[in-house]
């Protein structure tokens, strides 16, 4: 039988090595796993890229991670907002590198790992700083940039109910990134808030079906980045 | 700030030019408050980045969803009709021309439509880019809001951007706290003075020519 | 208020014009927009360029527009089937162009089309003589081929639940190439089973939301292509 | 056909070299008989390229679904855990490499891997692909089961193909009603005999040099 249930955040994460690539879901804190962030920061792994539109808020998920110096490059589209502090010091240090892609590329690019495509055209950038030293094109008389494919190791995905053969919903606006991170990584690790047995997640609402997932942890009541910030709480 | 329009009287008038029905990406900032102002008998289907169309106005405190936020990460709430989505589809609505219409704010425009709103290019800030490079390329309509100048009184209507472009000629329409301008093949083109506004004081704070209203 | 809702099928299609790309919903008999089909050819328009996954089977639906001498070209990816007479004899007699394009492939550049994306790179073909005259590619040292977009001028789709913003879900494999189709028209012709007001279908469960669709009519009792063919059936 | 395995047993021989958990297509014919023969205590979830993952057995006569169908346009039902997608997302799984295994039927093999299997090549065939392109490229183990021989006697397994290739070098094993054998650097290795069958029996059918099972 299939069940790709894991017993907790600790063993989800614990073959992570160091300089792994790790897609994060999460837009902001909405979608952000940050339970296996935290288990990936007493996991200790160093050395990391990690992939996310953002690098965290406040003190907590992707910001601690970062701030515990386990991250060594970030690949994100908006790097800094109001309660980012640890990523620009860091990167003002030179103590963290970053790759800046455009919010929709990214997500084209990481889609384009998870369908086996190696490389599209996409007009974003064309004619900025950021489509220096890229390739362009013409097709039907404008201009396109190409851009490749974005793979990586693992993936850390919350989602809102599961099943034992990875099929997941999400909640809102947090769906975001997690269904392309799902498709891109090796293997994908899921926090979900509710895990149901095969065959309650009605097949028309699946939403990231479970061959894209390797992982699940059941995390019934888990922590949001807002209200931790909120608390002024730190991690670790 | 105190001549022309104000920050919601700017809104209002953008309002004005956007038809029934339209689907409308609105920017963080000024551009916000066009929801405010939808003229009467007329309805826009708002769309956010981060993967919803049908989005509502912010909710009360006690109301709100924490999975429920903006392109801005603000807290907002879903209409009747709403669709959620992931990044891929939401940006495939932006790339894709589906868009009929996204109000953004600026740092610059020049007079051939170039845009530069992301960067200031300064050797120690942060480039962070996130949705903007794709919006100006993929949606149909690229109106401004911005205020005629900056708070030093620069001129935010130039020539040519000395800012980092977020796009090549894409911006169609600006409204400033002066005037509506147009982006013409012959450049800047005033089509509406705010009431009280010459088009002499707007000139005289433009940064590159200008023509005034027909 | 936004309303997309059409009268009937005949208004829905009343301005497809001679010579138009249009994109036909569905994978063999399931999901086929009978009805929006049937109305083409009493519409009569003629020299249609038609992309669908087949040919029709029978001589109801698109077999019947293509019987009916409507159609100057097929994109397709398996023009052959068991009850596929229609576009054989054609074929053969020299009176119907065929684009061949693997399935994958045709669904692909169809999503590319609705997604801002010109071209994109994919290992299918590669090898075989249908990427002859293509660009090959190296990536990671495996070989691509570049794929082109696919767009249309309309697209008949079949639903099951819709509202008048043109939100749509559709009934298990009956969703096939349809939610690609509706993104990659210029104008997106839906005829649904159930039309429901806008907020009665939860925004978690849209398949296709309403931007990507334009008129919508109610055909609360569609036709089956394969009822219709065990029947005999054959149209007009 | 009466010689060595009958279409069930080569199905059966199939399915047991399928780990516990893959993630499944089979091709339309023979292929399809694989389902009925999981060993036990392992599970396998069937993708269809139409948009499904846990694809069922057929339903009763009276039990069918007209819009429930596999990519061989069969009635099929959906097991518990099943999720429906669209056509990009169902490529995206084969494409992608995320599919384990495809067993596939085939005209011909070559001793390189080069499959053919979708078209004789004669100047009044129509041509059609379906999804076996992107099935040989993208899916990490091509498997096929084939007669060993056509009907007319000639051999499927071949030094190099002559109708056009479906992909080259894309085959790893070869079920037919003779032998298991699999693709290798050194070209075609019998694995297994059928019962009752001779490697000579093997070599003297097979239009290739052919190792015998080590």
């Amino acid at each position: 039988m299939i069940d790709k249930r894991c017993p907790s955040v600790a063993d989800a994460v614990a073959d992570i090595p160091d300089g792994a690539v790790v897609m994060v879901g999460g837009f902001g804190a909405s979608g952000s796993p940050i339970e296996l962030i935290h288990a990936l920061i007493d996991h200790g792994a160093t050395g990391l890229t990690v992939i996310n539109n953002n690098t965290g808020n406040g003190e907590v998920g992707l910001a601690a991670l970062i701030g515990n110096g386990q991250v060594s490059k970030m690949i994100c589209s908006f790097p800094r907002s109001s309660q980012s502090r640890v990523f620009p010091k860091l990167y003002r240090e030179g103590k963290i590198e970053l790759e800046i892609v455009p919010q929709g590329t990214l997500a084209e690019r990481i889609r384009a790992a998870g369908a086996g495509i190696p490389a599209f055209y996409t007009p974003t950038t064309v004619g900025t700083i950021l489509a220096d030293g890229k390739e362009l094109r013409q097709f039907d008389d404008r201009t396109y940039v190409m851009e490749p494919w974005l793979k990586a190791d693992f993936a850390l995905i919350k989602s809102e109910i599961a099943d034992p053969l990875g099929n997941l919903t999400f909640n809102k606006t947090a769906r975001n990134f997690s269904p392309l991170m799902c498709m891109a990584a090796t293997t994908t690790i899921v926090q979900t808030k509710q895990l149901v047995p095969a065959g309650d997640i009605d097949p028309e609402h699946v939403i990231t079906p479970g061959i894209f997932v390797d992982r699940i942890v059941e995390v019934s009541r888990p922590v949001h980045e807002d209200t931790l910030i909120a608390a002024g709480r730190s991690y670790p | 700030m105190s001549e022309g329009w104000t920050r919601e009287q700017m809104a209002a008038r953008t309002a004005q030019d956007i038809p029934d029905g339209s689907y409308v990406n609105l920017g963080i900032g000024i551009p916000e408050l066009v929801a405010k102002f939808v003229p009467q008998g007329r309805e826009f289907i708002y769309h956010t980045e981060n993967g919803m169309l049908g989005m509502g106005p912010p909710p009360a405190d006690d109301e709100r969803d924490l999975d429920l936020i903006n392109a801005g990460k603000k807290y907002v709430t879903a209409l009747p009709g709403a669709a959620y989505f992931h990044h891929a589809d939401s940006f495939s609505m932006i790339r894709g021309g589906h868009i009929d219409v996204c109000v953004l704010g600026t740092m610059q425009v020049a007079e051939n439509g170039d845009l530069a709103n992301w960067s200031t290019g300064a050797a120690d800030a942060i480039p962070a880019v996130g949705g903007a490079m794709d919006l100006v390329q993929g949606v149909k309509n690229i109106y401004v809001i911005t205020q005629h100048t900056t708070k030093t009184g620069e001129p935010k209507l130039v020539e040519k951007c000395s800012y980092p472009l977020t796009g090549p000629g894409v911006v169609s329409r600006i409204y400033t706290n002066l005037a509506v301008v147009d982006v013409t093949p012959a450049g800047f083109q005033v089509i509406e003075l705010a009431p009280g506004v010459t088009f002499e004081q707007v000139r005289s704070r433009t940064g590159a020519s200008i023509l005034p209203p027909q």
